[in-house]
């Protein structure tokens, strides 16, 4: 429904009724990809020896990494940049003025998503692309087209189907690759990704559409971590579980700006220019006010905040946990916090 | 060992000796550990001890000031402390510190971005360039009863010859890789945080009046903080390398600590965290320092 | 890649480029000395903008930092003489503090010329003049600090 | 289709200033707004910064806003340093505001302290403009010193308005100090304003809310009853930047205006 509405923004960029299914050898989609890279920026997975995989703009496909290990960083910065400008205010014949800054023009294809990403930016529309539009989220949304990558190998600190995700899933796809022997099946659910893929490949054989579907069926039960979110977690917010779990906490910002769903931003005015800049709750800049006066002074709160900014609160308005299981947070927490342990363990009812 | 550990907690916490103890248990992912505080005899069976325990405690000690604690600490860790102590940020009467003869911790770092568990991978690399694996201060010493690794052979190894090495290149180099690297930092402050060293109450970067590092486009921001940070540790980083394993998209930051302490070696002749009553390295000086920079 | 902002004074001085130096002076000897220079009616480059503080002590590395990060093409230090500090010691801790950021700056790839320190008393009028014209040779041999990044 | 930039403010040139207090200025803008009493809008200083602040003049006396600011941070130290004549930016206005409809043919009792008579200055105003649409008003107003009062122009006014007591207190007594002496929950336990067909609207420090609410309850006001608004840090005034959330609810979008029933949990 949510997809729906969102791809309905653009004419052109409709789901299709019925999606398409194609085989392309690797070699094609590379030369394919090669081929749109005069139409659009590629921007894509690449491996940096020793510090791991991250989204970068390509300027070559050969660098392009679709293997199993997962990017550092989510996609989320290409949409939700770390910071961007949002006007420019100055003086004109000793008046002052102020400008919208100009947004980029250029299309661009990201490939290699992860499901979960894809449905963090579901997550994100309903906060940018609501009441109040952003419009340069929205524009970088647009432009975009999202050839996703199914997940071959889940982590250990994955829990996408704990999120009603699944490492298979087309959720914020417009195109999905599975990687099989010798090659991609490519599922096409959108106009955007039909215009991008239909010409190449050729319609899969009865052998690789049963590969596809015990793929799709195997990845989910690779998934360790199965649990189930209180309902309401509210009863619990003055219990002492949050001192006892936010004690190894840094009060870094690694798990909010890791996080394909975490959107909290700050807005700058450096140089007459505004910039909305990532923030985190983890921060305790985040709350502290100009009197010195702090709602959420020790990291119990920042942490609870967190926890129940996703797994309460955001559903209680949108109807979904703002988590999507990427595992990330507990991946690359310098303490190996693990918040699904931590919500799928919180006391029900207002113990203490 | 870990029973000869959780003993020692349950004596301290039953005899009062102190309040909590401050050691690591066991992640949820069954291999790593997570720091946790242990306030009754009865929790001091989750502690744990093994080369998954990478972390330097010593930074969870200002969540308490003014208490009685017990703290599990390596050699690296009490190196830590005994530079806060010295900075009167510590209280060497406060904590009882359980040393812990250490054979090297694990690269989580390396395990972590290569998508492995850690149980395969080697020694840290500060654990190869370190000294000594009992430490320099310790209020009871729990001895490890397996074979020494060979933690101490390699040390003889030059620690700074990566810092030689990066010294070596040309300037234009030195300023493109540089940048390439800071360019990913994501301003997450995790290398702040997670020093036992950075203990001010309102950093720098928190600060507005004025911004000292930009948060807007371009690395500028980007390099002066890390520039910032590494100038603050002067004459106090100890190289636990928490900053560098914490990092997420893998600055280099011990290359940059190392360079500062291999010159404060090298020009002053001061290293951080031997003595507890030195003075702070920037906080004294001598009359025969080195101005030959100077015109 | 570079803060739009510094990218405008970039533009704005790519014809005829004059570097533009920040030096931070001490009270009570550079400051003096600078004046004297003046005062006698020494000629010297233009590209120097003054800072004047109570000691070369008081200077942070945060301030040169910020200095070149916002288009400033070279820092100068200037304090008392070693022993001559009307604090008695300022200047002995701003020399060790700046021994370790000068060689943390070309380890980093910042070029050393752009950060320099000198002791200028207040008598010192003809060095003062000295180190300026120098410094500002080497800058200008440096080049613009944003044509670099 | 174009969007449009929700982050872009109109601007707006200062018409005028006056000191209220030491550290307290009432600016008066040049613009055009439809607002409701309780609204804010988040003013730029261009080249320092944004920061919210509610619009202390009623809608009914236009054109133009009001906005009080005490001094206290990066911004509000920027915008005390600017002239009449001067331009700022405007975003807004953001939030709910009284819930005005409610409040006819009750008794009002406002309970203000310090700066946060701000806000409830444009309801009392609005509501002396539209006297016959509500009952009896009560206005108790305190500050810690008498320095600290704001609008001290308008007390005589209200003083004087059809039905309206005015109640004003510090915290300490001063020499030539006429009015009422002691804190502001300590005041309405002596007044005891009726609390039957009554709604109590209460805006100051946290300090003063956490106490002025258990002696209403006392006095017979019920949790619905009674209006807050409440403060926290606001970036985008959306609820997209994610600072100022109670719980579920966004200060900026669906306050700043509660019902004690709405918040009590959270109050504390």
């Amino acid at each position: 429904m949510t997809l729906r509405i969102l791809l309905n923004r653009v004419k052109t960029d409709t789901l299709l009724k019925k999606n398409m299914t194609k085989f392309i050898k690797k070699e094609d989609l590379y030369k394919l990809l090669n081929s749109f890279l005069k139409d659009f920026e590629i921007i894509g997975p690449k491996q940096i020896a020793n510090k791991g995989i991250f989204y970068e703009p390509l300027e070559s496909i050969e660098d392009l990494y679709l293997g199993e290990l997962f990017a550092i960083e989510p996609a989320k910065k290409f949409f939700l940049e770390s910071s961007e400008c949002l006007f420019h205010s100055g003086f004109l014949d000793g008046k002052a003025t102020v400008q919208d800054a100009p947004l980029p023009d250029k299309r661009r294809i990201i490939i290699g998503l992860r499901p979960c990403e894809a449905k963090g930016l579901i997550l994100l529309d309903k906060v940018f692309d609501s009441e109040y539009k952003d419009r340069s989220y929205i524009n970088n949304r647009e432009k975009s087209v999202i050839v996703g990558l199914a997940c071959a190998k889940p982590d250990k600190s994955c829990f996408c189907t704990s999120m009603d995700g699944s490492p298979t899933g087309s959720r914020g796809m417009d195109v999905l690759l599975f990687a099989v022997e010798d090659g991609f099946i490519v599922e096409i659910y959108s106009d955007k990704g039909k215009e991008a893929f239909s010409s190449l490949g050729k319609e899969p054989d009865e052998h690789q559409n049963k590969t596809l579907s015990a793929y799709k069926q195997k990845r989910s039960e690779l998934i360790g971590k199965n649990f189930k979110v209180p309902g309401d977690l509210s009863p619990i917010f003055e219990s002492d579980y949050w001192d006892k779990v936010s004690f190894p906490c840094l009060s870094c910002g690694v798990c909010t700006y890791l996080c394909p769903t975490c959107h909290c931003f700050e807005l700058v005015d450096e140089g007459r220019k505004m910039y909305r800049c990532n923030d985190g709750c983890a921060f305790s800049n985040f709350t502290l006010e100009a009197s010195g006066w702090n709602p959420r002074p020790t990291k119990k709160e920042r942490y609870r905040q967190r926890v129940f900014h996703k797994f309460d609160y955001f559903k209680k308005i949108f109807g979904e946990n703002l988590c999507v299981g990427c595992g990330r947070c507990i991946r690359h927490c310098p303490v190996k916090m693990d918040i699904s342990e931590i919500v799928s363990n919180a006391p029900s009812g207002a113990g203490k | 060992m870990i029973e000869e550990l959780r003993n020692k907690a349950r004596e301290l916490l039953k005899t009062k000796q102190v309040e909590a103890v401050i050691g690591y248990q066991r992640a949820s992912d069954g291999l790593s550990a997570i720091p946790c505080v242990i306030r009754s005899e009865e929790e001091a069976g989750r502690l744990i001890w093994d080369a998954a325990c990478v972390y330097n405690l010593c930074g969870y000690l200002k969540d308490f000031r003014a208490k009685k604690l017990g703290i599990v600490a390596k050699a690296c860790d009490v190196r830590a402390m005994i530079v806060l102590i010295s900075e009167n940020q510590l209280n060497r009467d406060d904590v009882f510190i359980i040393g812990m003869e250490c054979c090297g911790v694990v690269d989580e770092k390396r395990a972590r971005v290569s998508g492995r568990d850690g149980s395969d991978i080697s020694s840290a690399d500060k654990c190869k360039s370190c000294a000594s694996c009992v430490p320099l201060a310790y209020d009871c010493l729990i001895k490890e009863k397996r074979e020494k690794a060979k933690v101490s052979e390699d040390a003889d190894k030059d620690k700074y010859e990566p810092v030689r090495k990066l010294e070596a290149k040309s300037l234009s180099e030195k300023s493109k890789s540089w940048k390439d690297e800071f360019k990913r930092c994501i301003r997450c402050y995790a290398c702040r945080q997670v020093c036992p060293m950075c203990y001010c109450p309102r950093c720098v970067a928190d600060q507005f009046m004025p911004v000292w590092f930009s948060k807007a486009g371009g690395i500028e921001g980007n390099f002066s903080w890390n520039v910032a940070r590494a100038m603050h540790l002067a004459g106090r980083c100890i190289d636990c390398g928490e900053c560098e394993r914490a990092c997420p998209v893998g600055i280099p930051l011990r290359d940059i600590n190392r360079k500062i302490e291999k010159d404060i070696k090298e020009l002053f002749g001061y290293e951080a965290g031997m003595k507890t009553d030195a003075k702070p390295f920037l906080a004294c000086f001598d009359k025969n320092d080195p101005e030959d920079f100077i015109k | 890649m570079i803060n739009p902002r510094t990218q405008e004074l970039k533009n704005s001085r790519a014809e005829s480029w004059e570097p533009k130096i920040a030096a931070f002076l001490c009270n009570w000897c550079s400051y003096a000395g600078a004046d004297l220079a003046g005062t006698s009616r020494r000629e010297y480059p233009p590209n120097i903008r003054i800072i004047r503080l109570p000691c070369s002590g008081r200077v942070n590395p945060l301030f040169v930092l910020k200095c070149l990060m916002d288009g400033a093409d070279g820092v100068l230090i200037a304090g008392c003489h070693t022993g001559d500090c009307h604090y008695s010691e300022g200047n002995y801790y701003a020399r060790r503090r700046f021994a370790i950021l000068k060689k943390l700056f070309e380890f980093l790839g910042i070029d050393p010329r752009r950060f320099q320190m000198a002791w200028v008393s207040a008598s010192e009028g003809d060095k003062w003049v000295k180190v300026v014209k120098e410094l500002v040779e080497e800058i200008k041999k440096a080049g613009p600090i944003l044509a670099k990044s | 289709m174009e969007t449009k930039n929700i982050y872009l403010p109109r601007l707006a040139e200062i018409t005028d200033i006056k000191q209220e207090t030491p550290d307290i200025k009432t600016f008066k803008l040049k613009l055009s707004l439809v607002y409701k009493p309780g609204q804010f809008v988040e003013f730029s200083v261009f080249g320092e910064g944004e920061a919210p602040f509610c619009i202390s003049n009623s809608p009914t006396r236009g054109p133009g806003i009001e906005c009080s600011v005490k001094m206290t941070g990066k911004v509000t130290q920027a915008l005390h340093e600017l002239n009449i004549g001067d331009t700022v930016g405007i975003r807004g206005p953001y939030g709910n505001g009284f819930p005005v409809e409610n409040l006819k043919n009750k008794n009002i009792l406002f309970v203000a302290g310090g700066i946060g008579l701000a806000p409830l200055r444009s309801l009392i105003n609005y509501c002396l403009d539209r006297r016959e649409d509500f009952k009896s008003i009560t206005i108790v107003n305190g500050a810690r010193s008498s320095n600290d009062l704001v609008y001290k122009d308008e007390y005589p006014i209200w003083e004087k308005a059809k039905d309206t007591r005015l109640y004003l207190t510090v915290d300490c007594q001063e020499d030539n100090w006429s009015c009422m002496v002691g804190v502001v929950p300590r005041i309405l336990e002596q007044i005891k304003p009726v609390c039957q067909d009554s709604v109590a609207i209460v805006c100051g420090p946290p300090i003063m809310i956490k106490y002025t609410m258990p002696v209403l309850l006392k006095l017979g006001f019920c949790p619905e009853a009674i209006m807050t608004t409440l403060e926290m840090k606001m970036k985008c005034g959306m609820g997209k930047c994610g600072r100022c959330n109670i719980g579920p609810l966004y200060i900026c979008k669906d306050g700043p205006v509660f019902s004690y029933a709405q918040v009590k949990n959270y109050v504390s």
